[in-house]
């Protein structure tokens, strides 16, 4: 196929009312279907909607692997998607980094003379499902970090290898099995009264792990075993587990998600928390004291998990996280006009880009993201003509955005749930 | 309409001994006969096994596909030039001199052919599945401008035979006493009226002209299988004019011998002299220098064109597995004819047959050279095969030759070997007639206008009146 | 209407002939008895050949898998008598088994040596009879046989896509060499469709043909070699 | 005459034409007689309903996946299995000829008996019925006799569970001598075990190095696992711009691997060692190690002082004093320029791998030479990373017994009466080096052996000093052969039971050799057995059963199938691996594991033994680089430049210090270094390398006509040995390409034909491995077994048999 009819067929995609249904269709009932229809099946590792296993297949078959690494498996010549940015990504913050990206791949695609590929909206659902979930595993990792680390926080102390020092502080190595960084928060979790008391007796201060800490010691004390003992892995962990667990082991009475936080009770939904799963458990586990003091307080007994129960926990807690809290339609109006999209994109269709006023009430961040990876090549060419600034978002201002577009441009309708 | 001749062959006067062959037959001729249908039965045994087991009996591999089979065919198409090319010529030219040899010549080029085609047909893998050729024909094939060419010289040498048999077959019916139901069929009721003189002199020199393009074309094609491949040292444009020289050198080489085997065997140096030899002889001589030169400039442009590909072949043939094949043949083919003609010759004839013997084992290697060394040195890297020919390979080539020469004996036998009314004719007209036409070069008033010498059918018609 | 053709990427190749022996297997080349093949009457439609340059140390050794080229411009189908070889509108240069008089022309006249010739009856001793491939004809003596690009199983993908109801698509056909090479060293596609991995390896600076000069317009292109483009440093 | 023709010449026109017609008639009818008649020879194939079902593929230890079509009852096309980790659906030229050795019209076909003597055997053949009672009548009495150790297991085949299966039955039979021939990596094994301690697992990530020097390991000709190299070697090529791998083949001849490496390195013969310690001394001395690997896990690299208060020389120093590069270049003929950029090559490119050592194919190599090119792994930190040099980890046990042949025996560990007829305590390696078995036969100590039993081995025809096993059989009074064909050790046997081929059987591999990951591939047998065999497995499992008791007990399987379903078991007890799956699922396995999540696609073990029948077999695609413990398992628990392992050996045997010209004590004797290289002696002035083609690779398959078809294409050679010569070499000595030619060593000599090659060096002749057997099919009987001309020294200093250099006359 040549250039032109390629040009041609993007153009004629710009038909947006064909194009919507079709998309829609598939993407809503993935929304409708939520959290309930994924759950760890015994195929793989899902946390959101989308198949990350058809998201991996797309990632590989439109070639994002050849540049784009996923936890070091594939090119190099772009940011490792399971690790860049190193942060906590939800979906939106998915697009939105993605949008602000974007100039800079195309350019470079060009110049590598790769044709940008197309998605349908189901793809980029997949491929949603399957950079969070990617994104939310926990890299091997560094030995050596770990054993600064296990000097440093006096870990060696009492967890030598064969360690006499009584009353025995359990042998590491023995720990070296566990392969995830989850059910190594769970084991200390659970040992943790016998700890605590020994650490406040020794006057140790409570240890914190922060970023990939856990990760580190996991490695570093692998390193240490004599022989080959068992792999201990974690099945997937499922989310519906884990909403059940999450009332049934009582932590529903204290905290909420998305919600506004109760009086020292941190809301589990909110965005400070760290990417991976181990980390999201090395959190829990830092401020575990506090809560155990609370909860001390309120006579509330401490829930003792298997590490499966853990791992579901904090599946629950991450894939709700994908959904964020809707948007402010305001700031989403006003981001309309300073960012310059309202410049082109006028509604009743006068303007050089499409009205937008149809997407009322059918904006997800996998619909922007198709749309904009579909069309942005275009629209970016147009931009450069009438010389416009690509615009960046920042974190938030693309759910306002969302917000903004689903009320539809004129605002004349509520918000609609969404999901 | 009896004749009072009939069995009256001295009634022919001096020319009664070309009929003698035909009137008795000695011992000899049964015991050479025996000798020869011996190899042509072991050629059909050997072809019945290489039918029974494949091709596979042959010395033939991958990558040499071809061998003594289509060297054979070669072979033979160019000893067929003997004939009709040479009296076609020399009857176009007025060379007094081919009266007496110009029927030897045709016999050899009509049989010849036969074992030209049959070659090919030995060589096929699927003989029984030959009429493909005829029933998916592609035009596009030199091989199938070859099965064209070739029946229409076939078809066209055996009339150019036939034709100027007819009176002799007359002279047969009418005094050999013997078959004489075969002579009358074939004699097609000639009763040498001047109007049948004068259509068949009509009818010969048609033949004449329209033969020898049709030989020169047979010779081009047969080089054009091979020249249009794109196989180092097989595509040439030489290759027509080369292979047509090297044709007619092999076709002289083969008259040569077999008239001195007819003057020998059948008593006939009253006909076929030294002069004949000489002229032949001499003829020869040129054939083999103008044969050098094409494999000279055929080489030297090969060498200095200095193409990988192309020098594989040269090399192999000049200092290779082939050199001894390829300086037996230049021996064979140029040293020893031209050191035997070009001297003065005491002994004309065994001078001229044992250069011609020479001649054709040369020509035999030169087609050799030309088919194998190519196949054996294919431009892709090939594991270094070597060809050489199979006791099945070696009996059917016998065979044919066998074959032929039995055909040939055979062909005496009912035929005069030796034109009689042509020799007749020379004796009786030629020389007025030669006087005439030198007198013609000459300076002075034309004698009888200048259009006989471009015509000669003309003052020969006239002059043969007398003579019905 | 598609246009089968091949590309051969030298710079992955091992030379380890897998290939070749797919070949025979799947097309019921026989194997010829050792006395046989030392008088060259080897059957292989896919060959690999090597060729040794230079002199010690200092030599070089180039391997090539050849198949049958299925040229635009074949020079064999040219030459043969009775039409018993072709190309198909798909470019596939056929041979009628049935057809064919075995003069052995085209052999000849394929600079490439790529026609194998039946010069007995093909044996197959004992039991190993049983394996053969009842989707292609055992060949019978006398004729000129060739690589048909695995003929039989593009009817077969044909057949089995037309069942499914669908175009023909990429992978679908695939002949048995390239299916088997380990190195991954052989593509199989259709140059037609520029979307397809062999148009777009063709593309490539480093493809040629082999022999190309002699017109022949070989639908089997070979990528040259490469080489170590030194010790550079990772991209950033 | 008339115009018109009268009567006769009427009936003359007509005769004429009549016999024109009855010509071309005959001729026509020929003709199609003819056709018909070739039509009649005409091979037709039967059909049959079309199927495809799963295989592996025993005739190499890398144990592909097979993919096998069959026809009705037919199978007619082998083809690689996709998902099989090892071949991911490419196969090798081997792979492909199995229909070959399943067809083959000489295979044994029913069990056979030996009616004649030893030296001329005459066969006869039994039903198995007989056969089964000969056998367990002569196991029972032995028994009975309190004989039972003194009967020998000699295994060739390639697998791992059937090998659990012997043992088992050994075990319980009371035999400690369950011996296996090995799988072709002995020096690099060796190496293994001397430098860091591990018995079992070499591996090398060859797919993510991005510089492989190779010394003389002919990777892409059956070295280790020959497709999953050629797949390492076809991603090498597939890399983008500037990040293909470099891959140095270092070897004295130009073989199709140094021809389709990035770059050959023509090396004198057998001075591997002090290349590899050349290349380390421009590391030492340009800085390009990687200190700080050489500090924390390394020893011996400094010159040390042990408990004593004694100092020894470290690996540095005899680098340094005695390797530096003019004295390299000048033992190793290979340029001092080539040598400073291979190092430097070798440390930019990270990361770097080096592989092999002087070794001569199928037989064991020089130790110490194998040890100086893992060093060089060492120097630059390529030990358990990502493309460096791995230990393989061992595969689950579960429940079922200890791990298989040849592993190290624990001190004490053995359940048995006796020790084993091989005593492993006295050599340097753990495991029993099968070429002292002559040796031990023929002394009958430490006690005669009463019965051997070989099963897929020819150690006749294989070993280097097969006509000396071939001698000491005829001391063992029962000897039962396995083998599908009449082979040459078989022709010694006194009874034959036949082997199933791998079609015909329950398959099963394990990791091929330089295979990173643990892996099990089962599959069911393909079709029928085409011959009266049986699999020896089931033959063993009958005669457990037929003895009753706790032979029965042990074994409690009346099928093959019964008894790896029971392993499978095992595997799943482990809780960890995957079935087999595309390479897709693999990489997303891989992610989560990496991340601690296992997701398998089984939930009991009933349901991994289906998937493993659907997708061929199990495996653990993650590999924990840095598990120190179980990768460095030496007394230091570091990796030895210095083997403390020798330093303990050479003490104890001070005959072999000595006859390796070293004196007690020498540090040198624990280190890398380059072994003397021996003069031609007079009257032979060539030395004779043999050489490993792919086709014959380990020196089998020579009776399969599609891989003899294919046997040495660079010199358009087949179905025979043929020598290889540098055409300077043959110029001087007057011969010609393609001449029949003798070939002589002091032991022997053959007749081959010459094939000049240019990649030959000039001096060294070559001949191919694989050909000259004297028994068995008719194909395979043809040309020179270059083990009977090379000379083997069955104890070399390292205490390891090794090929010794073995120079040759050649004369017409």
């Amino acid at each position: 196929m040549t250039a032109t009819t390629a040009t041609v067929k993007r153009q004629r995609t710009w038909a947006w009312p064909a194009v919507t249904k079709t998309i829609l269709l598939p993407v809503s009932l993935l929304f409708a279907l939520g959290l309930a229809a994924q759950g760890s099946g015994n195929s793989g590792y899902f946390l959101v909607p989308g198949e990350a296993k058809a998201g991996m297949k797309t990632f590989f078959d439109k070639g994002c692997i050849r540049c784009h690494a996923v936890m070091g498996e594939g090119g190099r010549s772009a940011p490792d998607l399971g690790r860049a940015p190193a942060g906590y990504l939800s979906a939106s913050e998915i697009v939105a980094a993605m949008w602000n990206h974007a100039p800079q791949m195309w350019t470079k695609m060009q110049q590598q003379k790769v044709a940008p590929p197309s998605f349908s909206a189901s793809e980029m659902a997949n491929l949603f499902a399957f950079l969070y979930s990617v994104r939310s595993m926990d890299e091997p990792g560094d030995a050596e970090r770990g054993r600064q680390l296990f000097s440093a926080k006096r870990c060696g102390e009492c967890h030598q290898r064969g360690a006499r020092t009584a009353p025995r502080a359990p042998d590491l190595s023995q720990w070296a099995s566990y392969r995830n960084p989850v059910s190594w928060i769970q084991a200390m979790w659970n040992h943790a009264p016998a700890m605590q008391a020994l650490m406040e007796a020794r006057g140790y201060s409570w240890p914190e792990f922060q970023g990939s800490d856990v990760a580190d010691l996991l490695a570093y004390v692998r390193t240490q075993v004599t022989s080959r003992g068992p792999h201990l892995y974690l099945r997937p962990a499922s989310p519906d587990a884990g909403k059940t667990l999450f009332t049934a082991k009582g932590c529903a009475n204290c905290h909420t998600l998305h919600g506004s936080d109760r009086a020292g009770v941190p809301d589990l939904g909110t965005r400070s928390l760290p990417r991976t799963l181990g980390q999201f458990a090395a959190q829990m586990w830092n401020h575990s004291p506090t809560m155990w003091v609370s909860m001390k307080a309120q006579n509330i007994p401490r829930p003792q998990f298997s590490n499966k129960e853990m791992a579901d926990l904090v599946a629950y807690l991450f894939a709700e996280r994908y959904f964020e809290a809707s948007g402010n339609s305001g700031r989403g109006r006003r981001m309309f006009e300073v960012k310059g999209c309202g410049s082109c994109h006028v509604p009743g269709g006068s303007g050089s880009g499409p009205d937008l006023s149809s997407w009322q009430g059918r904006v997800s961040p996998v619909r922007l993201a198709t749309s904009m990876w579909n069309h942005g090549p275009v629209m970016l060419g147009r931009m450069q003509e009438q010389q416009m600034p690509w615009p960046v978002f920042q974190t938030g201002e693309m759910v306002d955005l969302m917000e903004h577009l689903n009320r539809g441009l004129a605002e004349r309708q509520p918000a609609r749930a969404r999901r | 309409m009896e004749n009072k001749n009939r069995g009256r062959p001295e009634l022919l006067g001096a020319d009664a001994t070309l009929l003698q062959p035909i009137v008795a037959t000695r011992s000899s001729f049964f015991h050479l006969a025996l000798v020869l249908l011996g190899f042509t039965s072991f050629a059909f045994f050997a072809w019945l096994h290489q039918l029974r087991w494949g091709l596979g009996t042959t010395g033939l591999n991958v990558p040499v596909y071809w061998g003594s089979y289509i060297t054979n065919f070669v072979f033979f198409i160019g000893i067929s030039h003997a004939g009709t090319l040479i009296s076609a010529i020399l009857r176009l030219c007025h060379a007094e001199w081919r009266r007496s040899i110009t029927r030897a010549a045709e016999v050899i080029t009509v049989l010849v052919l036969f074992f030209g085609v049959g070659s090919i047909i030995v060589d096929l893998g699927r003989p029984d599945r030959m009429l493909n050729v005829l029933k998916h024909p592609n035009f596009r094939s030199p091989l199938l401008w070859d099965v064209c060419s070739v029946s229409t010289y076939l078809l066209a040498s055996s009339i150019y035979l036939y034709l100027p048999l007819i009176p002799d077959i007359a002279l047969l019916r009418d005094y050999a006493g013997k078959y004489t139901g075969f002579y009358r069929l074939l004699a097609l009721g000639w009763q040498g009226t001047p109007r049948q003189w004068r259509v068949l002199n009509r009818a010969i020199s048609v033949m004449a002209v329209l033969v020898i393009p049709i030989a020169i074309s047979v010779h081009t094609v047969v080089s054009w299988v091979f020249g249009m491949t794109v196989q180092p040292m097989w595509h040439s444009t030489i290759f027509g004019p080369y292979f047509v020289v090297g044709a007619i050198f092999s076709g002289i080489a083969s008259l040569i011998i077999a008239m001195a085997l007819i003057r020998r065997i059948y008593f006939l140096q009253d006909y076929l002299k030294e002069i004949h030899f000489r002229h032949l002889g001499t003829l020869l001589l040129v054939f083999a220098l103008l044969w050098f030169y094409f494999t000279f400039a055929e080489h030297l442009t090969t060498y200095y064109g200095h193409d990988p590909a192309h020098l594989a072949v040269f090399y192999s043939k000049l200092a290779g597995r082939y050199a001894p094949l390829f300086w037996g043949m230049v021996l064979t083919c140029l040293v020893i004819p031209v050191g035997i003609l070009a001297r003065r010759r005491t002994r004309p004839i065994r001078s001229a047959v044992v250069a011609s013997v020479s001649v054709l084992v040369g020509m035999w290697l030169e087609r050799f050279t030309i088919v194998i060394p190519t196949l054996a040195a294919p431009r892709v890297p090939w594991a270094r095969v070597s060809y050489s020919p199979t006791w099945v390979e070696l009996g059917i080539t016998l065979g044919f030759s066998a074959t032929f020469i039995f055909l040939y004996m055979v062909f005496t036998k009912f035929f005069p070997i030796v034109s009689i009314w042509e020799v007749q004719e020379g004796r009786e007209a030629a020389l007025t007639e030669v006087a005439e036409r030198v007198k013609s070069y000459l300076p002075g008033p034309d004698v009888a206008g200048g259009a006989e010498v471009a015509d000669g059918s003309v003052p020969e018609l006239s002059r043969r009146e007398g003579v019905g | 209407m598609a246009r089968w053709g091949m590309v051969i990427d030298l710079a992955k190749c091992t030379a380890c002939q897998a290939c070749v022996v797919a070949c025979q297997a799947e097309n019921n080349v026989p194997c010829v008895e050792p006395e046989e093949a030392e008088r060259g009457r080897i059957l292989s439609w896919l060959a690999v050949v090597a060729e040794v340059q230079g002199s010690y140390p200092r030599v070089s050794m180039t391997t090539r898998p050849l198949p049958c080229m299925h040229c635009d411009s074949p020079p064999c189908i040219r030459v043969c008598p009775v039409q018993a070889t072709g190309i198909t509108p798909e470019g596939i240069v056929r041979q009628t088994f049935a057809r064919c008089i075995g003069c052995r022309y085209c052999t000849n006249a394929c600079p490439y040596t790529r026609r194998m010739f039946n010069w007995y009856r093909p044996e197959f001793r004992g039991e190993l009879q049983l394996a053969l491939n009842p989707d292609v004809t055992v060949r019978p003596k006398g004729v000129v046989e060739k690589c048909t690009l695995c003929h039989h199983r593009l009817m077969q993908a044909k057949e089995s896509v037309r069942a499914e109801g669908r175009p023909l698509a990429e992978g679908d056909y695939v002949p048995a060499c390239v299916e088997i090479c380990p190195a991954g060293a052989m593509y199989f596609g259709d140059l037609e469709d520029p979307e397809s991995r062999v148009a777009q390896l063709v593309r490539s600076p480093r493809a040629f043909r082999y022999l190309e000069e002699l017109g022949t317009e070989p639908k089997v292109i070979f990528l040259s070699q490469g080489e170590w483009a030194g010790g550079k440093q990772e991209p950033r | 005459m008339s115009p018109k023709p009268n009567r006769r010449e009427f009936l003359g026109i007509v005769g004429g034409g009549a016999l024109g017609v009855a010509t071309s008639g005959v001729t026509l009818k020929g003709l199609s007689t003819l056709n018909a008649a070739i039509a009649s020879e005409e091979v037709h194939v039967p059909r049959g309903p079309e199927a495809w079902s799963l295989s592996v593929c025993s005739l190499c230890p890398a144990g592909c996946g097979l993919r096998v079509r069959t026809i009705g009852k037919r199978a007619v096309k082998i083809q690689g299995n996709p998902l099989h980790p090892v071949n991911r659906g490419g196969l090798c030229p081997r792979g492909l000829a199995g229909l070959q050795v399943l067809y083959h019209p000489d295979r044994l076909r029913a069990p056979q008996q030996n009616v004649g003597s030893r030296e001329a055997p005459r066969w006869k053949e039994i039903s198995w019925e007989e056969a089964m009672e000969t056998l367990t009548r002569h196991l029972r009495e032995l028994r009975e006799r309190n004989q039972a150790h003194s009967v020998v297991w000699v295994d060739g085949r390639y697998g791992h569970l059937r090998h659990r299966l012997f043992r088992k039955f050994f075990d319980a039979y009371g035999s400690p001598n369950c011996l296996h021939t090995g799988t072709g990596l002995e020096a690099a094994r060796a190496a293994l075990y001397l430098q860091q301690g591990a018995t079992e697992g070499v591996a090398y990530e060859l797919e993510h190095t991005r510089y492989l020097l190779s010394f003389s390991a002919n990777v892409l000709e059956g070295w280790g696992s020959p497709v999953s190299n050629m797949r390492a070697f076809g991603s090498w090529r597939d890399a983008e711009a500037g990040r293909r791998t470099k891959f140095v083949q270092i070897e004295p001849r130009m073989s199709l691997t140094a021809a389709r490496a990035d770059e050959w390195v023509a090396l004198r013969p057998g001075t591997e060692a002090a290349l590899a310690l050349g290349i380390a001394y421009v590391l030492i001395t340009e800085g390009l190690c990687d200190t700080r690997f050489l500090a924390e896990h390394t020893f011996g690299f400094e010159d040390w002082r042990d408990a004593s208060g004694r100092s020894h020389m470290g690996f540095r120093s005899l680098v340094l004093s005695e390797y530096r590069l003019n004295q390299v270049a000048a033992i190793t003929q290979v340029p001092l320029e080539t040598i400073l950029r291979l190092a430097r090559e070798f440390a930019g490119n990270r990361p770097a791998l080096a592989i092999g050592g002087p070794q001569c194919p199928t037989t064991p190599g020089d130790v110490y030479g194998a040890m100086a090119v893992h060093s060089l792994n060492a120097l630059v930190g390529s030990l358990e990373v990502p493309g460096g040099a791995l230990v393989r980890p061992d595969l689950p046990q579960g429940s079922h017994g200890p791990h298989p042949a040849n592993t190290e025996r624990e001190p004490g560990g053995t359940n048995h009466a006796r020790e084993s007829v091989i005593r492993v305590e006295e050599s340097l390696l753990p495991w029993p080096d099968v070429s002292r078995l002559p040796q031990v036969l023929l002394s009958r100590k430490p006690y005669p052996v009463q019965a051997m039993l070989i099963h897929g081995a020819d150690p006749v025809f294989s070993l280097p000093n097969g006509e000396e096993f071939a001698r000491a059989l005829e001391a063992v009074p029962f000897v039962v052969s396995f083998a599908s064909f009449l082979d040459d050790t078989a022709a010694h046997a006194d009874l034959i039971l036949p082997d199933h081929t791998d079609l015909e059987k329950w398959q099963e591999s394990a990791s091929p050799p330089t295979f990173a990951f643990p892996l099990q591939s089962i599959s069911p047998p393909v079709v029928a057995p085409v011959h009266q065999t049986r699999d020896a497995a089931e033959v063993l499992l009958r005669v457990a059963r037929a003895m009753g008791g706790e032979m029965a007990e042990a074994l409690p399987y009346s099928t093959a199938e019964e008894f790896l379903r029971s392993q499978v078991a095992g595997i799943f007890a482990a809780q960890t691996g995957y079935s087999f799956s595309t390479s897709l699922e693999e990489t997303w396995n891989r992610m989560s594991e990496r991340a601690g999540w296992w997701a398998p696609t089984f939930s009991s073990a009933q349901e991994l033994w289906e998937e493993i029948r659907l997708r061929g077999g199990w495996w653990e695609p993650t590999y924990s680089y840095g598990e120190w413990n179980r990768a460095l398992r030496t007394r230091s628990g570091r990796f030895e430049f210095y083997s403390q392992r020798l330093a303990e050996w050479t003490v104890s045997h001070p005959e072999f210090v000595r006859a390796g010209g070293f004196e007690p004590g020498d540090d040198r004797l624990c280190l890398p270094h380059q072994l003397r290289l021996p003069e031609p002696p007079e009257g032979f002035p060539f030395l004779l390398l043999p050489v490993e083609v792919l086709p014959l690779a380990g020196g089998t398959g020579a009776e399969i006509p599609y891989l003899q078809q294919i046997a040495g294409p660079h010199v358009f050679e087949h179905w025979e040995s043929w020598l290889e010569m540098n055409p300077e070499t043959a110029k001087k000595l007057g011969v010609e390409d393609g001449e029949w030619i003798w070939v002589e060593s002091p032991r022997g000599r053959g007749r081959a034909r010459l094939r000049l090659f240019e990649g030959a060096r000039p001096g060294v002749v070559h001949l191919p491995l694989g050909y000259g057997r004297t028994q068995g099919s008719r194909w395979a009987c043809r040309g020179v077994n270059p083990l009977r001309l090379v000379a083997s020294e069955p104890y070399s200093p390292a205490g390891v048999a090794r090929a010794l250099p073995t120079f040759v006359r050649v004369y017409v």
